[in-house]
């Protein structure tokens, strides 16, 4: 059985935070500022900040809404640099099998309903998440069962170490259990209850939404830097869909921090901003190739795809530093086992040619595309327009049609609307030879989330390469329970060398959240884990 | 030129205009001189009477004595003075200054020359309102008055009235309520009853002369002689923008000594001018247009023989009224049977149901004693270009795209399928009996004058060969000269091609000169029928008297008649 | 927004007289030239573009308008001048069809509310008030997300949401030519029902179509570009102008040209369409110059 | 004026006493035709809207539970049943119509399946922002059109060709370009005006200014097709002759003549506001109805949808009931023949 226990240093921190909390509040008390190492601090403002897109619920398993979620609510646990600690679980243990979780829970916190925390809570939070988040079939937790007040176990279908990355992530926020269950469904969606900093004053659709701070709150994560209300009263989110208008509005000090800086002006805002920039977990924009049927079964065509594009050229084109390039297609640069194989595939026209020559398509048709068997050499690749992939990745997608195009491959670019994204369309292994991607996750179970071929009996909607060889997914399944560092990274390496040398998923760029930041506003912090969710707690102006 | 108008009648000279010469700037740069030397005075209480036909510098000439010629309009003088002050040079406050209080000008066309969309007690105070006289309240009175004087029945209600919801005299008397709101010392007078129906007419010729007594000076401006003839002490007739004659009025009338004024005189439909040419057209010739394919003279009876028609319609507030109720009328061959009444009074839809264009709603109509009205579609289509129609604005009874040629060739290919070529043939043959030439051919309706629009429709009408020829208005909107010629042809038509008309119009003067027979229609009813003569001199029904009572004749151009022939 | 399909406000009435009627304004002349360039754009790219509008060139981006690069080029070094070339195509094609689709609707629904027994016009009288209760923008969105999104698809949703106007318009004019003086003066020249409707009724009915096609080019390009502005449209890499647009928003602090000049083609495009349009509108209405 | 004229001869001017009694009988019948036509209109919106939202491809079930967890995947058999069955996707159309139309019938909007909140509620915040926005529009754009008018029409050739110009120019003008170019200029460079208005008065002014520009365009060339027109009727020569200076002709007696067609566009521009509502919303980040609903037709959530559709329906009914009474009170004519 192993113990994960709050670190000495940790629980020092947390204690020193506490303190300078105190001083600060006993400070701000008498006025509005008070002065630290950085010059002047001012509290009690409001922060505005600009986002991109707006959730149609303030809770649930898209991205979006855990960043959204993390304002409102907390965590069981939180994961630093590598490394899980404490939040609103002091500490944990897990079970010989490896799929029974015992939480030791704070006894101190409230939510602002006035509902105390505990295990009851977990357990209806619990269910609340295989209901609303739908993600259990890739976290493996069950069910959920109140040893005492503040014990609560977590129960699992199969072993899985990484569940408490998981559970830190801004998906798994605890809810007052009164709430859910007291009020409509709307009023949860809207106005959800937690015990986070901030509590949702108004939740003005189209527009933004309006926090105010938890006057009341003391249960912040050990890795946070001061435990206590929020400096700022007030925060206002805006829902600013547009990038340039986000921009805009940083620059003419509309906004305080926005979120994803247009890449135009990335450079500008380095020298101008403080920027944030965080490539969140699990899987970065990936090319997955159709392994199942069509021309892309051929390992040479799919290599030849690669060696005829110069991926890193055009990302460092478009993105212009703001996102960087990522050769892996199978685990994002954020993740502990994550393997670096930027070097494979360069950019090599010639090698393209000769491995398309030696696979067979010689015959080039009147517009230049290679043929076989009269068949030309189409590539079709639908991509969720907008929802998956942003303009500059269009752009970006559209430099490698071009590129493709000189070696004689034709691929077809399909833009997906909203709705046909969402309805999973264009996702049969006959309608696509080709599938452009990112995943975030928080583990690297995500190769069994993508290569699996079946789930839960069915076939695995997420598996668009449609890889099917059991041998590699058993080397995967084994990966992911291995509890010994050392061959765990060993067996995660040789996964992620296959699929690169397979030329089966092969990265493009890294799904990266950045910010950029007023000087005059210090103490925004990333959470490291899985999409970089914003922390406004410890934020301060400064004059 | 400087003319001498005689004697003043009384008083001083109010107005004088020497070699006034006006032109247009085109849109080219180019200039259209429309107005040429002309010169004249105006006494106080006296009638002036410009002369002419549309085109001729009349409404120009008038319009330049309130500085309202025309943006483009270049406006020159010797002299042009009102009051002895000069009206050259002149801002646009100092014409505000002297428009409505000093000249009053009532334009023709009352049924667009007041707003619409106002109150007729808003249009009429307007000049009061303009020129600062009195307060709302005294100003609304004095409309009242207005009204009162101008002879408008129930004043209060009409003031509240918009000019759409009164009758074209009641429009017509509001409009000269207007223009001497502020008893102008001067009142020009623009067509003041060109289509106004004969009584209204009078009604409106009598406002104007109790002006005249009351010491106003006026000049009208009129084509119609009959009008000038009762009121002007003077008249200027004008022809291409320059005054051919000039004279006292029974002067002028009676002995005109300009070619273009003997013309005029003698163009004017009357009693007295039946089976005379009014015009200086020699007669038409048509003869050979349809040699020997019918003779018209064998059979007899009855062309065309309406029984009781009844027919009524619903109105726009879902009001059932009559329009025709209980007509008979039997036309025979080469006979032209008149309908005259005032607007209203059923005439057009009578046309209509005798083109069987409608179905009465009792009653019925034969044709050469077959039902005709009745008759299934496909029958009456057989009849149909038999019977003819010339409607009165001949522009609209052409498809916009179509050119002469074609709308010919379509009429006289559906009385005869004759091959394309012949076709062409013919319908240079129908427009030289028209008095058009080839070059019309090729013209779009559109851009023909009046008068060669109704000859087009004309040629159409008679294209089929008809029997009956049905003339709605034929020559009401036709200048005195031009209806001459188009009266002409018509009655060498009917000459030689033994064709019937049924002449439907609202002048007296017209249907005299042209009928043999008269259907006097009020109110959807026939009141009285008979032979022209006997009608026009012994009027049976109080309408009917009542017509011929309003009618202004022109009883200077009778005298000539007496003298010259 | 020349989002204008709808009512097609009456042309000023060319002045009377000849000399003037026949003298074609300036601004015309100048429209016909800019159409004719666009169509040879269209039809020729070749001719005109000085690029591959595909070609991308990673060393050369987000280029100011220069000799080289008349236009300059965009985030992955196309050039733009070209890419508006080629946008032509596709744009003109969109405007055509749009128009050609929403005709065909409209006329064969104005006529059957126009012309035909109660029992068809009644029923397609209340579809029409339907369909017109539809803001255009409303339907057209439907309509996409039925489709899904490809040039083919944006027209038929423009085409099917502007069609309602344009047949509003349609009846209004065959009723009218219904009523005038010339088809009674055929009915009383005893023509039959069907010589009638098929002499007078339809051309004359059909006349303004001219007019309403050139007008309703340009305001279906600007439809379809709002469209594509939304992610509707076309699919990249081509370069349909309201694609472009949309793409060059997010440049347009740095390379303003990606905005201004895409927008500039659409100005053009539909100015020109409706000048001539209503020029057609003057001519047909006013006067009849042949 | 063909209007006018057309009034029969036959309709001679009726004896006042019965009128009003006629007329008031008149009136209730037509009001009573209209209100069944009006009817007629919103069930056949809400129709359409439900027959293209159900042959709209894509699965509801499937959306619904990507968006929930933020998946762009298939779904199974197992995980779509009870979604189907909690929202009854898997009633035949004819139940899911019928169930739809019954709650519309009770004037229930139905929830959005994607939030849960009531479609009432959803529209109710943001209608506001878009009804101010499309009136402050047409606002405008009558004012820019009077201004505008006056100004140019019935002048000099270079004036009126000026006048004219700027109208084609600018009713041609693809909104969101010139939202797009208005954001950038005045807001983000020049700073005048705030980037992430929302819905505060300085926040709408760019927009309303976006929307109204092409559509003064649009009113203005027909009323100075109408004001050309007028300015040539003998009415007007008729004021003048009475000493009425230029200016006040212009003003009392031709504007009112040239305002008719423009107003009979307004209810139709409504429309059109609202089409252009969605481009310059999306532009200026701005709530309002557009952006719900294109979130909602993507995510095919039909009450939300049909709930704007009928909506807009009855604005659209209700609007041109109120331009036939704004037309009556500018054109008395039509007084007689309502």
């Amino acid at each position: 059985m192993t113990t994960h226990a709050p670190s000495r240093s940790r629980t020092l921190l947390i204690v020193l935070s506490a303190a300078l909390a105190l001083v600060l509040s006993a400070c701000s008390s008498g006025g509005g500022s008070s002065s630290a190492g950085d010059g002047k601090r001012i509290v009690d403002q409001t922060i505005t900040y600009a986002h991109a897109q707006e959730p149609p619920c303030l809770w649930g398993g898209w991205v979006q809404q855990a960043y959204l979620s993390r304002q409102v609510f907390d965590s069981l646990v939180s994961y630093d640099d590598g490394k899980i600690v404490p939040w609103l679980a002091t500490s944990w243990k897990t079970s010989e099998d490896g799929r029974t979780i015992t939480f030791t829970l704070r006894d101190d916190v409230t939510f602002t309903d006035g509902t105390p925390f505990n295990a009851d809570a977990v357990v209806a939070n619990n269910a609340n998440w295989a209901k609303g988040i739908g993600w259990n079939s890739f976290t493996y937790l069950t069910d959920a069962k109140a040893v005492d007040d503040h014990t609560v176990e977590l129960h699992l279908s199969q072993r899985n170490p990484e569940i408490f990355q998981e559970l830190s992530n801004g998906h798994y926020g605890i809810q007052s259990p009164t709430a859910l269950t007291t009020r409509s469904v709307e009023d949860n969606c809207h106005k959800p209850v937690g015990s986070g900093p901030w509590i949702v004053k108004q939740w003005k659709v189209g527009d933004g939404i309006d926090f105010v701070r938890n006057d009341d709150y003391n249960s912040a994560p050990a890795n946070a830097k001061h435990n206590g209300p929020a400096y700022q009263k007030e925060l206002d989110w805006k829902f600013v869909p547009d990038a340039n208008t986000r921009w805009s509005a940083l620059t003419t000090g509309q906004a305080d921090v926005i979120y994803d800086v247009p890449s135009v002006q990335w450079a500008t805002a380095q020298k101008n901003y403080e920027v944030l920039n965080f490539v969140s977990g699990g899987r970065p924009q990936a090319f997955s190739f159709n392994v199942q049927q069509g021309p892309t079964t051929d390992k040479r065509v799919r290599q030849a795809f690669l060696y005829a594009t110069d991926r890193k050229k055009i990302i460092e084109t478009v993105f212009k530093g703001s996102v960087p390039f990522e050769g892996n297609g199978t685990l994002a640069s954020s993740q502990p086992d994550y393997l670096n194989v930027d070097s494979a595939y360069p950019y090599d026209v010639e090698k393209a040619n000769q491995l398309l020559d030696e696979a067979g398509w010689t015959v080039k048709n009147k517009d230049g595309i290679r043929t076989k068997d009269g068949k030309p050499l189409t590539i079709r690749l639908p991509f969720g327009n907008g929802a998956i992939v942003t303009s500059d990745g269009s752009a970006a997608l559209q430099a490698v049609q071009d590129q493709v195009k000189s070696v004689g491959i034709d691929l077809k670019l399909i833009p997906l609307t909203q709705t046909q994204t969402f309805a999973g369309e264009k996702s049969a292994p006959d309608e696509k030879e080709l599938s452009f991607g990112y995943w975030v996750w928080g583990a690297p179970n995500i190769l069994d989330i993508n290569f699996a071929a079946k789930q839960g009996g069915a076939p695995n909607g997420n598996n668009t390469t449609f890889f099917d060889d059991p041998e590699v997914e058993q080397k995967i399944k084994a990966a992911q329970v291995e509890t010994d560092p050392a061959k765990r990274t060993a067996a995660y390496d040789e996964l992620q060398q296959y699929f690169s040398d397979e030329a089966i998923a092969v990265g493009f760029y890294g799904m990266t959240y950045n910010a950029a930041i007023s000087p005059k506003l210090k103490g925004v912090w990333q959470d490291q884990n899985s999409n970089g969710l914003l922390n406004f707690n410890d934020a301060y102006f400064v004059s | 030129m400087n003319i001498h108008l005689g004697e003043p009648v009384a008083g001083d000279r109010v107005v004088r205009v020497k070699n006034l010469n006006v032109s247009f700037v085109g849109p080219a740069g180019r200039s259209h001189h429309v107005v040429k030397n002309v010169s004249f005075d105006l006494h106080r209480g006296q009638c002036l009477a410009l002369v002419g036909e549309s085109g001729s510098g009349k409404s120009v000439t008038a319009r330049s004595i309130l500085g309202l010629s025309g943006e483009t309009a270049v406006v020159e003088a010797d002299a042009l003075e009102l009051d002895g002050e000069s009206l050259l040079g002149r801002s646009d406050s100092w014409w505000r200054r002297i428009r409505g209080s000093r000249i009053g000008y009532v334009l023709q066309d009352a049924l667009v020359s007041l707003d619409p969309l106002r109150p007729v007690g808003k249009e009429i105070a307007e000049p009061l309102r303009l020129h600062r006289r009195g307060t709302r309240a005294t100003r609304e009175a004095q409309v009242l008055e207005l009204l009162e004087r101008v002879g408008v029945p129930s004043p209060g209600l009409r003031a509240r009235q918009r000019s759409g919801e009164l009758s074209g005299g009641l429009r017509q008397r509001a409009l000269i309520a207007s223009a001497i709101a502020l008893d102008p010392g001067i009142v020009i007078a623009d067509e003041p009853t060109t289509a106004l129906d004969v009584t209204v007419q009078a009604q409106v010729l009598d406002v104007l002369k109790e002006m005249l007594e009351a010491g106003t000076s006026v000049i009208v401006i009129s084509h119609d002689l009959a009008v000038v003839a009762k009121l002007a002490d003077h008249i200027l007739v004008m022809q291409d923008g320059q005054i051919v004659e000039s004279g006292r009025a029974e002067d002028v009338l009676r002995r005109p000594r300009h070619p273009y004024t003997q013309q005029l005189v003698d163009a004017v439909p009357s009693e007295h001018t039946k089976g005379t040419r009014l015009s200086l057209d020699g007669p038409a010739r048509t003869r050979e247009l349809f040699p020997g394919t019918r003779d018209h003279t064998a059979d007899d009876g009855p062309l065309l023989e309406a029984h009781h028609v009844v027919k009524s319609f619903r109105g726009p507030d879902k009001v059932q009224r009559t329009a025709v109720d209980d007509v008979s009328f039997r036309l025979d061959r080469r006979e032209t049977l008149g309908i005259v009444g005032e607007s209203g009074s059923g005439k057009s839809t009578l046309a209509r149901i005798a083109l069987a264009l409608e179905t009465p709603d009792s009653g019925r109509v034969e044709f050469l004693g077959r039902p005709w009205t009745a008759a299934p579609p496909r029958e009456q289509r057989a009849v149909r270009r038999r019977i003819s129609v010339v409607q009165q604005d001949p522009l609209s009874s052409f498809d916009p795209r179509w050119r002469v040629s074609r709308i010919l060739v379509d009429a006289i290919r559906l009385g005869d399928p004759v091959n394309a070529h012949r076709a062409e043939e013919r319908a240079l043959e129908l427009l030289g009996a028209v008095r058009l030439g080839e070059q019309h051919l090729d013209a779009l309706p559109l851009r023909m004058s009046g008068g060669q629009r109704q000859r087009v429709a004309i040629a159409r009408a008679i294209a089929t060969d008809p029997d009956v020829i049905v003339l709605d208005e034929a020559v009401s909107a036709l200048d005195v000269s031009v209806q001459a010629q188009i009266l002409d042809l018509l009655a060498d038509l009917q000459d030689q091609l033994g064709v019937s008309y049924l002449f439907i119009s609202h002048d007296l003067g017209v249907i005299h000169h042209v009928s043999d027979r008269v259907i006097v229609m009020q109110d959807g009813h026939a009141v009285e029928q008979g032979p022209a003569d006997q009608i026009f001199s012994d009027p049976q029904h109080p309408y009917t008297q009542k017509l011929l009572e309003s009618l202004p004749r022109l009883e200077y151009a009778t005298l000539r008649e007496a003298v010259s022939r | 927004m020349s989002v204008l399909p709808l009512p097609v406000p009456p042309a000023p009435r060319a002045r009377r007289g000849r000399s003037r009627a026949l003298r074609v304004p300036v601004s015309v002349v100048i429209s016909a030239a800019v159409v004719v360039l666009f169509v040879v754009a269209a039809v020729f790219p070749g001719l005109l573009a000085t690029h591959d509008p595909l070609k991308t060139d990673l060393y050369a981006t987000l280029q100011k308008p220069s000799g080289s690069h008349w236009l300059g080029t965009d985030d992955v070094g196309r050039d733009l001048f070209s890419r508006i070339v080629w946008g032509t195509r596709t744009s003109l094609l969109i405007g055509l069809g749009v128009m050609a689709l929403a005709m065909v609707v409209a006329v064969v629904m104005g006529l059957a509310s126009g012309l035909g027994p109660s029992w068809v016009s009644g029923p397609v009288n209340r579809l029409l008030e339907v369909m017109l209760a539809f803001p255009t923008l409303l339907l057209a969105l439907l309509l996409v997300a039925l489709l899904g999104p490809s040039a083919e698809s944006l027209i038929v949703s423009v085409g099917v949401s502007t069609a309602p106007g344009y047949a509003r318009l349609i009846r209004a004019q065959t009723i009218s030519v219904k009523r005038s003086g010339y088809v009674e003066a055929a009915r009383a020249l005893g023509h039959t029902t069907r010589t009638v409707v098929r002499q007078h009724v339809i051309p004359n009915a059909f006349r303004p179509l001219v007019a309403l096609i050139a007008l309703g080019i340009g305001t279906s390009v600007v439809w379809a570009s709002g469209l594509s502005f939304l992610g509707l449209g076309v699919a990249p890499p081509s370069s349909e102008w309201g694609l472009l647009l949309n793409a060059g928003k997010t440049q347009i602090t740095v390379a303003w040209w990606l905005e201004i000049f895409p927008g500039l083609a659409i100005v053009l495009v539909t100015l020109s369409f409706t000048l001539i349009g209503r020029y057609i509108q003057a001519v047909v209405e006013g006067d009849h110059v042949s | 004026m063909s209007v006018v004229q057309t009034s029969s001869p036959l309709v001679s001017p009726a004896p006042a006493g019965d009128t009003a009694g006629r007329r008031a009988r008149v009136l209730t019948r037509l009001a009573g035709i209209k209100l069944l036509s009006s009817l007629f209109v919103l069930w056949g919106t809400a129709t359409v809207t439900f027959v293209v939202l159900a042959i709209l491809p894509g699965d509801r079930a499937t959306i619904l539970l990507n968006v929930r967890s933020g998946l762009t995947v298939p779904r199974s058999p197992a995980e779509l049943a009870p979604v189907n069955r909690e929202f009854g996707f898997d009633d035949s159309f004819v139940t899911q119509y019928l169930t739809y139309f019954g709650r519309l019938l009770h004037g229930d909007l139905g929830q959005s399946y994607q939030s849960g909140r009531p479609v009432a509620t959803i529209i109710g915040e943001q209608i506001g922002p878009t009804f101010v926005l499309a009136f402050a529009a047409l606002l405008l754009a009558w004012v820019l059109t009077i201004a505008w008018t006056l100004l140019t029409a019935g002048r000099g050739p270079r004036l009126r060709s000026l006048g004219s110009a700027g109208e084609t120019v600018t009713a041609g003008l693809p909104q969101y370009w010139v939202g797009i170019l208005l954001l950038i200029v005045f807001a983000a460079q020049l700073g005048w005006f705030p980037v992430i208005g929302g819905t505060s008065p300085s926040g709408t002014i760019l927009p309303v200014i976006t929307l109204a520009v092409p559509l003064a365009g649009f009113l203005g060339q027909a009323t100075r097709t109408e004001f050309d027109r007028a300015i040539r009727e003998p009415f007007v020569l008729s004021a003048r002759t009475r000493g009425m200076g230029d200016l006040e002709v212009r003003w009392r007696h031709v504007l009112r003549h040239a305002l008719i067609p423009g107003i009979t566009l307004s209810g139709w521009a409504i429309g059109t506001l609202l089409s252009g509502a969605v481009l310059v919303e999306t532009v200026f980040a701005r709530p309002g109805l557009g952006a719900v609903l294109v979130t909602a037709v993507g995510q095919k959530d039909l009450a939300v949808v049909s709930g704007i559709v009928v909506l807009v329906s009855a604005l659209y009914v209700v609007i041109n009931l109120v331009v036939d009474v704004v037309y009556v009170a500018v054109d008395p004519r039509l007084r007689g023949s309502l």
